[in-house]
């Protein structure tokens, strides 16, 4: 074997032991970490691969960003440490079912376009990946980008709706600030409790 | 609604003092390289004067926390052509300052003046035991104790220590000569009560002030009147 | 200590073991638990042994309620042990920052008791006196003020301001931060020479200094954004709870007991009260720095006015107030503090009570806090101007 | 373009000089950016800072890593033990790596990514799992909540960084750091050679507010803001694992100084169109060239620390969605146009 596919092998088995360590570790928190591995080694095949720019991608966009999304998700609302008893009982058959059922689909599917086909290893490098992803295929990246915008503001629009809880309103910092020399004026004084208002609800990630 | 983010004035004017701050010199005091100049009424350790101790036993008596330990024990003076006396012979005194407060009570009450205060402050120990001050450790602060400091303009010395230097002096002069007939207590500042510019005080009265408030006025106006006088002689000679 | 809601209804579905985090869900929303947290009694955020148990619902705090006691030495019940002229040792340390004030408001309930008219330059060296240590004070919770919301400079510069003050404080008093210069009946001794030439200078250059607070903090847009708005007290609710001071005025509330009940010659000089109306924490730092000038200025005119004389009567070897009681009531630093005394003519007083401002501003703090967010905790606890020491005694 | 001197025959000893420079570094750039911090911050403060460890308490820092060493490691009984023994480890070795595709003058840099500026954006974001994972595994409610606000910081300041980024990328027309110093050298603005920071203002200024904030550093230190959560994530650390995290927070001013440094300031060109010596004295120019403008970047960083009070969480995040990422949307929009006009 060469280096590359000693490489490739060995991210794939990282990758895969750390994807079911995932699935069957008791602890959603180092279900998360073990995502970060797996996530890793995915790019690390990509960067075999040959795709240095995907990889990187990879690793700004799942590591970097939906893992910590994921893991703030799981700080809010699994705060205490420890295992998470059960959770869902429906039990492990359907979930490994339907596992292996797209596993075996991606390999069929795979198989069948390139069956034994042997990919040269090159080297991409970006501005290539750059013609094809705006030249080339300019209409469906630009599509895409399109629904994914209309989709982020739709969450935005859902999360403004909702009312509830969130920080006091900010202070209106035009609001004139009270002059030394003023005399006490009682109708300013605040409100013991304002009231949030939705407007000025923060719209975060 | 607008973020309080557009960098402003307010920003940069903080960011100017911190730059202006940089690049004045340090306030730093570079402590064990270079001591401090403690003023002489500076509560650092406490000195014993043995001499004049009377084991009175009042400092250990007034201590908030008695950390002060006397022992003492009674000595048969013989006097010629007399009865003998007794006397009190001071065993032992000791501070113990892992205990003291500082509050200065001690030195405070002492009818004898045999505590001062004296500003040195590094004795710190690596045991606890090491903080009391036997009398030989504090008889030897009392190398370390400053003359007391002159007193602001205005102000009168206590009776007693003004009655010492009136008689140390008519002593003096005693001895000198009885020919010159000087005259007494230089130092002394004339009014003893308060004095107020009573022209002052009548013309404000009659404008309608009130008489607390023109009484003041009229007394600041005396005072720095007297001032300007003094400063006055004082330029003569 | 959990004041967690009971469950009431809707699905509750399980948790780990160990786990105090369940998921609720009612009225087709997730209710969410709060959490329970202790700031304190170790925080750097409540200067010294407070402590507050919060929940917190997020960010914003539902309920707070302040814990102290953490620093009780029982002053009150050692003054009745003490002899008048170890009290004032005594009361410097409560307050640790308002040393001069507290001793001052003693001697004044002693003297108040005997009757007994103190020498007129006493007095004008108390005021400035007093009002040097309110700087002092003031400029200790500036420093931290800024401190607490992360900016760390003003601290420092605060405390280089506070050592030059107490530089030259220390050579009339010979103590830095408990002072223990006033006695019943006077002071304990006249002023050194050249110490009011310093006190004009300081005077001179403390006025230059708060400037460069004013520059570094009040126009900032962050820090103004931190404060504005921020833990708004109403002035009828701080009436209500009994707050005093600064925290007091910045709701536009002028009361201040050097005007309303002048006590030592605070009635022969011009008192400015410095008052702002909105209450929040923003206001409250305006008022100190404003506090400051006011200060000043009455520390010029005693520099004007000061007159000749003795500092000190003639007292008794010990001092013994007659049977009965009295109650004095000090501007200090913080808010008022009160000073009742009971004697029944022995040598120590029978009961002594104080009020203390801390304790009253303090008591401010669950309504202050809760609904606000926790980072606005640290601008509401730092300018809701409190000494644990004082709150404790 | 020059090549990297580490592009050495046996490939084994190319790697391991390669690792080695990455780490020394590391280290001395977070050593000499952490002094710097120190006696900046000491005099704008109006006092001097260290001044026993050796001269000037220039040794301070590493008598302060020998001391770390010998205290006691401690791990909470609550705490995840394996989570929090490796956090330190993922906060540090990111910036290690990114170290690895920064050019540090003419030809020193470690590897020459095609994707340079993109690879090390996304690893200096992988930073932020060791601060989650501190924060998770110390079974503390204040490094959780510290944890928290880093991730919920981090979300929100990688887009202007990154946006911020882009723009520049866009104008050089390469991804790779060496490429955009190259590209800067060649700038010229209407004839005037120029450093892209000049045109590209809005762009050093998205990029430097951003940088501090995936820092955590102040005024956007509020997953750590000692007087709230006494240190966020770092509040159960002690010894070495505590100085780890102190080393990434340096070396992290150090590598975004850096990568600033590289695209809006010119690199280790003094200025553009001034060209270096050949040889070695061209590379020690560029590297002293390149130091000093990431000292005076770190020196910047440290004013603003001395300076202004940390913003609440609520603002931080606002002032990021509604100024910043707009901002930088219209920033790259910007420079698309004038780059295609011109």
């Amino acid at each position: 074997m060469s280096v590359p596919e000693v490489v490739m092998l060995a991210t794939g088995v990282v990758g895969g032991a750390a994807a079911l360590l995932v699935v069957t570790s008791r602890n959603v928190v180092h279900s998360a970490l073990y995502l970060v591995v797996a996530l890793l080694a995915v790019a690390g095949v990509f960067l075999v691969l040959g795709a240095e720019f995907v990889a990187w991608a990879q690793v700004l966009v799942y590591v970097g960003a939906v893992v910590v999304l994921l893991l703030f998700g799981l700080m809010l609302t699994r705060a205490p440490i420890g295992p998470t008893g059960q959770g869902n009982e429906l039990g492990k058959a359907m979930p490994l079912a339907v596992a292996l059922a797209v596993f075996a689909g991606l390999v069929a599917l795979i198989v069948t376009s390139y069956g034994g086909e042997v990919i040269a290893l090159e080297h991409v490098p970006p501005a290539a990946l750059g013609e094809v992803l705006y030249v080339a295929w300019a209409l469906p990246f630009m599509t895409l980008g399109f629904l994914l915008t209309l989709a982020l503001i739709g969450a935005v629009v859902i999360a403004r709706r909702e009312e509830g809880e969130g920080p006091l309103p900010e202070p209106d910092p035009d609001e004139p600030e009270a002059a030394e020399a003023s005399p006490p004026d009682s109708s300013s004084w605040p409100q013991r409790q304002p009231e949030p208002t939705p407007d000025e609800r923060e719209v975060s990630a | 609604m607008a973020a309080p983010s557009l960098p402003g004035s307010g920003l940069l004017k903080g960011l100017g003092l911190t730059f202006k701050t940089m690049l004045s010199p340090a306030t730093t005091a570079q402590y064990p390289h270079v001591k401090p100049e403690l003023p002489p009424r500076t509560r650092g350790v406490i000195a014993l004067m043995e001499e004049n101790c009377t084991v009175c036993m009042l400092c250990a008596k007034e201590c908030p926390d008695w950390c002060i330990y006397i022992d003492s024990s009674k000595e048969t003076v013989p006097v010629e052509g007399g009865r003998t006396r007794t006397r009190n012979v001071l065993d032992r005194f000791a501070i113990d300052f892992a205990l003291c407060m500082y509050c200065g009570i001690c030195v405070e009450v002492c009818p004898f003046d045999a505590l001062f205060w004296s500003p040195e402050f590094e004795y710190a120990e690596y045991d606890i035991r090491e903080l009391t001050h036997e009398k030989e450790r504090l008889r030897e602060w009392m190398d370390t104790v400053p003359p007391p400091p002159p007193l602001e303009e205005g102000a009168v010395p206590p009776a007693e220590i003004e009655a010492g230097i009136a008689a140390a002096r008519k002593e003096a002069e005693e001895a000198v000569a009885k020919a010159k007939a000087a005259a007494e207590g230089g130092g002394e500042p004339e009014a003893e009560g308060p004095q107020i510019d009573e022209e002052l005080f009548a013309r404000l009265v009659a404008e309608g002030t009130p008489e607390r408030a023109a009484r003041a006025k009229a007394k600041a106006a005396f005072v720095k009147a007297q001032k300007r006088r003094e400063r006055e002689q004082g330029g003569d000679q | 200590m959990s004041e967690t809601l009971p469950h009431e209804g809707g699905v509750i579905l399980p948790g780990g073991p160990g786990e105090a985090m369940s998921v609720e869900i009612r009225d087709g929303g997730l209710v969410t638990q709060e959490m329970n947290l202790n700031i304190g009694p170790q925080h750097p955020a409540t200067h010294g042994v407070l402590r507050v148990v919060i929940d917190l619902d997020g960010e914003v705090i539902v309920r707070a309620r302040p814990v102290i006691g953490y620093m009780h030495r029982g002053f009150e019940k050692l003054a009745e042990a003490r002899d008048y002229r170890q009290i004032i040792a005594l009361v410097n340390r409560h307050d640790w920052l308002s040393a001069f004030c507290n001793e001052l408001g003693v001697a004044l309930a002693v003297e108040r008791l005997m009757e007994l008219e103190v020498p007129e330059r006493a007095q004008w060296i108390r005021v400035l006196m007093s009002e040097w240590n309110r700087i002092l004070n003031h400029l200790m919770f500036i420093g931290s003020f800024g401190l607490e919301l992360g900016a760390i400079t003003p601290v420092f510069f605060s405390f280089r301001e506070r050592e030059d003050i107490q530089s030259f404080l220390e050579s009339a008093t010979g103590g830095r931060l408990h002072f223990t210069y006033t006695r019943v009946g006077g002071l304990k001794e006249d002023l050194p020479a050249g110490f009011l030439d310093a006190s004009r200078q300081m005077a001179a250059t403390m006025r230059s200094r708060n400037d460069e607070y004013r520059q570094l903090l009040l126009g900032n847009e962050i820090f103004q954004a931190r404060t504005k708005g921020v833990g708004a007290l109403a002035p009828d609710v701080a009436v209500d709870y009994g707050v005093t001071g600064p925290t007091l005025h910045a709701t536009g509330v002028a009361e201040d007991v050097r005007l309303s009940e002048p006590y030592c010659v605070y009635d022969e000089l011009d008192v400015k009260v410095p008052v702002r109306t909105n209450g929040d924490s923003y206001d409250r730092f305006v008022v100190l720095l404003d506090r400051i000038d006011a200060s000043l200025d009455l520390i010029e005119q005693v520099h004007e006015g000061l007159p000749a004389g003795p500092v000190n009567r003639k007292m008794p070897k010990t001092v013994k107030a007659p049977e009965g009681a009295t109650y004095v009531r000090t501007e200090n630093p913080l808010g008022q503090g009160g000073y009742y005394l009971v004697s029944d003519g022995g040598k120590t007083p029978w009961r002594m009570r104080m009020r203390t401002p801390s304790f009253s501003n303090i008591q401010m703090v669950p309504e202050l806090l809760e609904g606000s967010l926790l980072s606005d905790m640290i601008a509401i606890l730092g300018s809701v101007y409190f000494v644990v020491g004082d709150v404790d005694r | 373009m020059a090549t990297s001197v580490f592009a050495l025959e046996p490939l084994w000893l190319a790697l391991l000089l390669q690792a080695l420079a990455a780490l020394l570094l590391f280290l001395i750039g977070a050593v000499v950016v952490g002094y710097l911090e120190h006696k900046v911050l000491a005099h704008m403060q109006d006092r001097l800072g260290p001044m026993e460890a050796i001269w000037h308490g220039i040794g301070q820092l590493p008598a302060d890593g020998l001391k770390f060493l010998q205290k006691e490691d401690i791990i909470p009984t609550a705490a995840d033990r394996w989570v929090f023994a490796l956090a330190p480890a993922v906060a540090v070795v990111p910036g290690v790596v990114v170290i690895a595709v920064l050019p540090f003058g003419p030809g020193l840099w470690l590897t020459d990514l095609d994707a340079g500026i993109f690879f090390a954006l996304a690893a200096s974001g992988v930073t932020v799992l060791g601060t989650l994972m501190a924060g998770w595994s110390s079974a503390n409610k204040f490094s959780l909540m510290g944890g928290l606000r880093g991730a919920a910081q981090l979300i929100s300041y990688e887009l202007p960084l990154v946006l911020a980024a882009a723009a520049i990328v866009i104008q050089a027309g390469t991804l790779s750091l060496p490429g955009i110093v190259e590209a800067q050298h060649g700038f010229t603005l209407f004839g005037v050679p120029m450093i892209y920071g000049i045109p590209h203002i809005i762009g050093l200024g998205l990029f430097f507010v951003a940088a501090l904030a995936e820092l955590s550093r102040p005024p956007f230190d509020m997953p750590i803001a000692d007087s709230e959560l006494i240190a966020g994530h770092m509040t159960e650390y002690t010894g070495m694992r505590y100085a780890f995290f102190m080393l990434s927070e340096y070396a992290g001013m150090v590598i975004l100084s850096a990568l600033a440094t590289v695209l809006f300031l010119g690199g280790w060109y003094p200025w553009p169109g001034v060209g270096l010596p050949e040889g070695a004295a061209g590379m020690v120019l560029g590297f002293v060239i390149t130091f000093a403008k990431i000292l005076v970047l770190s020196a910047i960083m440290v004013w603003l620390r001395a300076t202004f009070p940390r913003m609440r969480e609520d603002q931080l995040q606002r002032l990021s969605w509604s100024v910043l990422i707009p901002l930088g949307l219209l920033n790259i929009v910007l420079v698309a146009t004038a780059k295609v006009w011109f």
